[in-house]
């Protein structure tokens, strides 16, 4: 069996069960941990404060006005290099071709030299929100292994798939099995990182959303 | 000015633009400056030590574009000779003096090969030692004389 | 050099045969093109090979379906290749020769006699080894036993086809046949691999013609397929790749992209990864070659293709498992199968959390009283 | 971090002397206790982008990398994935997570008491809408289990919870309550039997703003609503909360629920006072462990309500240009926003907003308990800066507030700062400027 056929094959399945145990395995292991009501009288009524959940989904994707001036920069840089990371993912022929294979369905991509361009300007975003994390005090300070290991994961991937695009380095199919390698240890690793918090974010801000809301406060 | 070129190289290779329409360095003109450059040392190599030496352009990826503009850059010279060996070969001598366009078809008239010689004449057009040598056999055969009479007629 | 005297140079039976020797350097011309090798190499090939012995080639078929010597002597018209290989060369093969039975046999090993350690053995097909290698047999000998037999006095083997290089289709899982690629079996030899399935009849006189020429085996790869023919990938140079690189693919063989000859990528094509000259070569003389028929490159120069996944299915998509793993249904499966065993991880890790939390909390409790 | 380690033992009280041991087994409890899906979804979902240390004016003022405030929780983190976390077994097997050790809890103690307000200005920040100030008021439960509440806010807590007063006074607050009724021409309702709204007052305002305690009676009397004060619950802070006791909080939050419940009340009106809202609003039921079967209502809101129902009126208060400071406890934590400011604008106040106003109020920097921490005062008064500035960019003359506390605080600063400001009662101007409404008392 060559690498490709082993990447794409076994690696690829194993990658995905592991994926699927671990997920499932972290949310519910924290999600069925005790809950208590809140007994104190909520100032709104609960469709107001479902209402506060779901618009904080929406609001906290840009941070609140009063603190643009010292965030906006960093948060412009994180969402950047993420849009760049969906639009690369999702609207790459090859990755539709992908992903429409597991789930039988496809929608129409884009160009591939637009795609190059913006993996390209996505690799190097991603050199520079390393660059943040090695050099701001703050974010040196919070970082461990999660967050270092968890980058060097998706940019292998992001890097080995412009290699393999622009047959850069190795034959193409020793490029794409590496990139299709280096998916399968994101999906591995996914469960067990930081990367969890795609699955995280809707719920986290709905939740605080709308516990905020519950107080009648702005969220 | 005043400085003597003593060496082919040393001529600069200049592109003269296409007289009308499109660019004349647009889509892949850089090649085709690279191409002329590379039969210019090619060329001072011929001179300086009689090596002759080919490119062949089915390796080289040329829109026909950049095809025109080598064959304007070459220009065409005065000789042109037509093989007919299992199809039909074209040699053709180009503007610079040393440089042959050579086209080899099959039977069927279909091209196999496409190169730029550079040589004083392009092997294929000269006839060789050992076929030389067998046609003069073959004549005098043909005329019923023996090697020692056609030597003793010399010498007399 | 004086080729008139000597009747056993190639030069000397193919004047014999009407061909001058312009007409030779010009096809060995066009042979280095094909080859991607120096432009001078051409002249110089024709040159050695005029004055070079009449080379001897016994061609051995075993495990195979004889597409390979079909693609061989189909190749265009009667040509020069024609005349040096089936007229000049060939020694034994028992598909094309006129003997059979004990004379072919003896033709054989007379061949493999006089010319030992200096004829070319080609070999088609793949080598079973299954029951006591009686899969294929040929006079009571199985084809193992032919093969050491016959590599003893070759200067070189070359496999021709996926077969003999790489086992094909007859190694394919469960390879019911035991076979093996001749690799496997004979390792103190030069091998050259030409795969394809077939080959392109290019490809493999070019090679023979270059070894005949230079007496040695050419540059090869990692798969020993000679890097002048198997050097790029078909992707790399189809002419439809400018359609992948702007993202224009046909998603069904008869929808407007199919049509409109966008990419066939995501139809299953091999191209990317198949190594061969097909896209430059073509097939039939330079006719067409699958990608331009509208079909995808089933990869079948490459080791294993057969046992790769689907030929329809893209090479980014998943391939595990049979037929029909990969689907969405199964797919869904294997999903659910897993998160029913993370929710019960999950439950079981918070219920342990949760016992120790409570346990500490009575501890709590005691502590207080 | 030998500082803190000193400093650590010199402000701890004689009853919290504990072994390391006892220490960490303490604080696990603690965290146990508190841990649930919610803390629990929190703590997984950080992402460790930094971006809440751009909300704390800790971090703001001093640029310390530390003042992050999700770093305040890093060793309750680090407990969570050891303990609790879906792959705890995995963590703990494969020693991927120390445990937390006392010396580690012990340099937490500055970062979580000394240098957070629980303001939630992170919690507004947070791209992953984690509210990190509930996690920093857990983690100092747990701290409180682990025997390292600051000694100022331990004493104050356990005298609270012992007498109902978190410190000594040379009289009881009920003698003082009535001296401030005296002094201050105004009738005290105390201890009547039944009332509809029990009053509560924070000790603030006893020790140091009595016309506050004045106006409060003033304004009810205006308004001629049945209420009472109780001797046996009449301070409305929470020390308990401060200090991260969670049963003495619920022990002092008890003193008030069972004096309301015998007057069968209908309303706890919380004073001018951030946390005590904090505490009795949006925390007491559950320490309670049923539903109040009263309502628990800020001063400022209760009065906005009384302003929209028409029973009260208000003049004109003449105070010219003006800024008020919203205090965290009640406008981002407490989602009381529009009161004072239709209070303000009935007293025809022409308002000039902070810059940074409203939710995104700067917090003062005293909340939290932070202002009865002496250590902590260099490192407030650096925090503050920020704040004072922004009160002096309004160029406002007249600065309001509605906490005692926050008050407290800004006084502090003035005479530290020598500030040419005074931070007023918004209730003490409103009391000054009742307009009769022909609803007789």
């Amino acid at each position: 069996m060559d690498l490709l056929t082993f990447a794409r094959g076994p690696a690829l399945k194993a990658a995905l069960v592991i994926f699927c145990v671990g997920v499932v395995w972290r949310i519910a292991g924290f999600a069925l941990l005790r809950l208590r009501r809140d007994l104190n009288a909520p100032r709104a009524s609960i469709g107001k404060f479902m209402a506060g959940g779901l618009k904080a989904v929406g609001t906290r994707s840009w941070p609140h006005p009063e603190f643009i001036p010292r965030t906006g920069a960093g948060e412009a840089l994180g969402y950047s290099y993420h849009i760049g990371l969906f639009i690369v993912v999702l609207m790459f022929g090859p990755h539709i071709t992908f992903l429409g294979s597991l789930v039988g369905f496809t929608w129409p991509g884009l160009p591939s030299s637009l795609i190059t361009i913006v993996s390209v300007l996505t690799l190097t975003l991603f050199l520079a929100v390393l660059f943040r994390r090695l050099t701001h005090p703050v974010l040196r300070m919070l970082s461990n292994f999660d967050d270092y290991f968890s980058w060097l994961v998706t940019a292998l991937v992001l890097a080995t798939g412009l290699a393999a695009v622009a047959h850069i380095g190795a034959p193409y199919e020793r490029l794409l099995a590496w990139h299709i390698l280096s998916v399968d240890l994101l999906l591995v690793w996914f469960p067990f990182g930081k990367l969890m918090h795609a699955f995280y974010l809707v719920p986290s801000r709905a939740i605080n959303g709308a516990l905020l809301s519950r107080k009648g406060a702005i969220s | 000015m005043a400085r003597p070129v003593s060496r082919l190289a040393e001529i600069p290779v200049r592109i003269e633009p296409a007289a009308q329409g499109a660019e004349p360095c647009a889509g892949l003109g850089g090649g085709v400056a690279a191409l002329l450059a590379e039969l210019a040392a090619l060329l001072a190599g011929l001179t300086d030590s009689g090596r002759p030496a080919a490119i062949d352009l089915r390796s080289l990826p040329m829109s026909p574009q950049d095809r025109g503009e080598l064959e304007r850059a070459l220009g065409e010279g005065e000789v042109r000779a037509t093989i007919q060996a299992d199809g039909v070969s074209i040699v053709r001598e180009t503007g610079i003096s040393g440089v042959w366009w050579v086209e080899h078809r099959n039977a069927r008239g279909e091209l196999m090969a496409e190169l730029l010689e550079v040589a004083h004449v392009p092997e294929i057009l000269a006839s060789s030692v050992d076929e030389v040598a067998a046609a003069a056999r073959a004549l005098q055969a043909r005329l019923g004389l023996s090697h020692a009479t056609m030597s003793a007629r010399s010498e007399t | 050099m004086s080729i008139g005297n000597d009747e056993l140079t190639v030069g000397y039976m193919l004047m014999k045969h009407g061909v001058s020797r312009r007409g030779f350097i010009k096809y060995c011309t066009a042979v280095a093109s094909t080859m991607a090798l120096p432009p001078w190499m051409g002249p110089a090939m024709a040159e050695q090979l005029r004055s070079a012995a009449r080379p001897c080639v016994v061609y051995l078929s075993f495990q195979e379906c004889t597409g390979c010597l079909e693609s061989l002597t189909r190749s265009f018209a009667p040509t020069i290749e024609d005349l040096i290989f089936n007229t000049i060369s060939l020694d034994y093969n028992d598909t094309l020769m006129a003997a059979a039975g004990e004379a072919a046999e003896s033709a054989r090993a007379k061949a493999m006699k006089d010319n030992f350690g200096k004829y070319v053995l080609v070999v088609d097909g793949s080598v079973p080894t299954g029951a006591g290698g009686a899969y294929c047999t040929a006079g009571g000998r199985t084809a193992v036993e032919t093969l050491r037999e016959a590599a003893k006095g070759a200067a070189a083997i070359v496999c021709v086809g996926s077969c003999a290089a790489f086992g094909g289709i007859a190694f394919a899982d469960p390879n019911p046949t035991s076979a093996w690629p001749v690799s496997a079996i004979v390792e103190d030899k030069p091998i050259v691999n030409v795969s394809g399935c077939p080959p392109i009849p290019e490809v493999m006189t070019g090679t023979l013609l270059q070894f005949f020429s230079t007496g040695q085996v050419p540059d090869l790869d990692q798969h020993r397929r000679p890097k002048a023919f198997f050097g790029t990938t078909i992707h790399d140079r189809c002419y439809r790749r400018p359609f992948y690189d702007q993202g224009k693919f046909a998603k069904t063989f008869d929808d407007e992209g199919a049509r409109n000859g966008w990419c066939l990528y995501e139809l299953g094509c091999k191209g990317p990864t198949t190594y061969n000259a097909c896209a430059t070569l073509k097939w039939n003389g330079g006719v067409s070659f699958p990608i331009q028929s509208g079909h995808g490159c089933l990869g079948c120069a490459e080791p294993g293709f057969w046992d790769k996944g689907s030929f329809y299915s893209a090479l980014s998509t998943p391939a595990w498992g049979k037929a029909g793993e990969t689907a969405p249904h199964r797919v869904l499966e294997l999903t659910a199968g897993a998160a029913a065993v993370g929710a019960v991880l999950g439950a079981a890790s918070a219920g342990l959390s949760r016992l120790r939390q409570h346990e500490r909390e009575v501890d709590e409790d005691r502590t207080r009283s | 971090m030998s500082d803190s380690t000193s400093t650590f033992s010199a402000a701890l009280a004689p009853e919290q002397a504990m072994t390391p041991e006892a220490r960490v087994a303490g604080a696990m409890r603690g965290f146990a206790h508190e841990l649930g899906a919610l803390s629990a979804f929190r703590l997984e979902s950080c992402i460790h982008c930094g971006i809440c240390a751009e909300a704390c004016h800790f971090y703001i003022a001093t640029e310390d990398p530390q003042y992050t405030p999700v770093w305040k929780v890093e060793p309750f983190k680090q407990a969570y994935k050891r303990e609790a976390s879906p792959f705890a077994p995995l963590y703990r097997l494969l020693g991927l997570k120390r445990e937390i050790t006392a010396e580690q809890l012990a340099r937490w103690q500055h970062l979580l008491f000394d240098s957070c307000n629980m303001c939630g200005r992170c919690s507004l920040i947070c791209p992953m809408g984690i509210d990190v100030a509930a996690l920093i008021e857990q983690a100092r439960h747990a701290m409180f289990d682990a025997g390292l509440a600051p000694k100022e806010l331990y004493q104050k807590a356990a005298h609270q919870r012992a007498t109902g007063q978190p410190e000594p006074s040379s009289e009881p607050y009920r003698e003082r309550l009535l001296a401030i009724g005296r002094q201050f021409g105004v009738e005290i309702p105390l201890d009547k039997s039944e009332a509809e709204i029990l009053l509560c007052v924070p000790r603030t305002d006893i020790e140091h703003y009595p016309g506050a305690v004045a106006a409060l009676a003033r304004v009810m009397r205006h308004l001629g609503v049945s209420c009472t004060f109780r001797s046996d619950g009449l301070v409305a802070e929470n020390y308990g909360y401060y200090a991260g006791g969670k049963q003495w909080q619920r022990d002092i939050s008890l003193k008030l629920i069972e004096q309301a419940l015998k007057v069968k009340a209908k309303i706890l009106l919380v004073p001018e006072c951030g946390h005590a809202y904090t505490a009795l609003r949006w925390e007491a039921a559950d320490l309670y462990g049923k539903p109040l079967p009263f309502a628990v209502r800020h001063v400022t809101e209760f009065l906005a309500d009384e302003l929209t129902a028409g029973r009260l009126k208000l003049s004109s208060a003449g105070a010219g240009k003006t800024t008020f400071h919203d205090p965290c406890q009640l406008v981002r934590k407490g989602g009381i926003n529009d009161a004072p400011r239709a209070l303000m604008q009935a007293l025809g106040i022409e308002l000039n907003e902070l810059k940074n106003h409203g939710a995104f109020s700067f917090c003062c920097g005293g909340g939290g308990g932070v202002l009865d921490i002496e250590r902590a005062a260099p490192l407030r008064y650096r925090t503050m800066e920020n704040k004072l500035r922004e009160i002096d960019e309004t160029g406002a003359a007249t600065f309001l507030t509605s906490c005692s506390d926050c008050r407290r605080t800004f006084d502090d600063a003035k005479s530290h700062f020598s500030w040419d400001k005074t931070p007023h009662s918004l209730l003490e101007l409103v009391a000054s400027n009742l307009v009769a409404t022909g609803n007789p008392t």
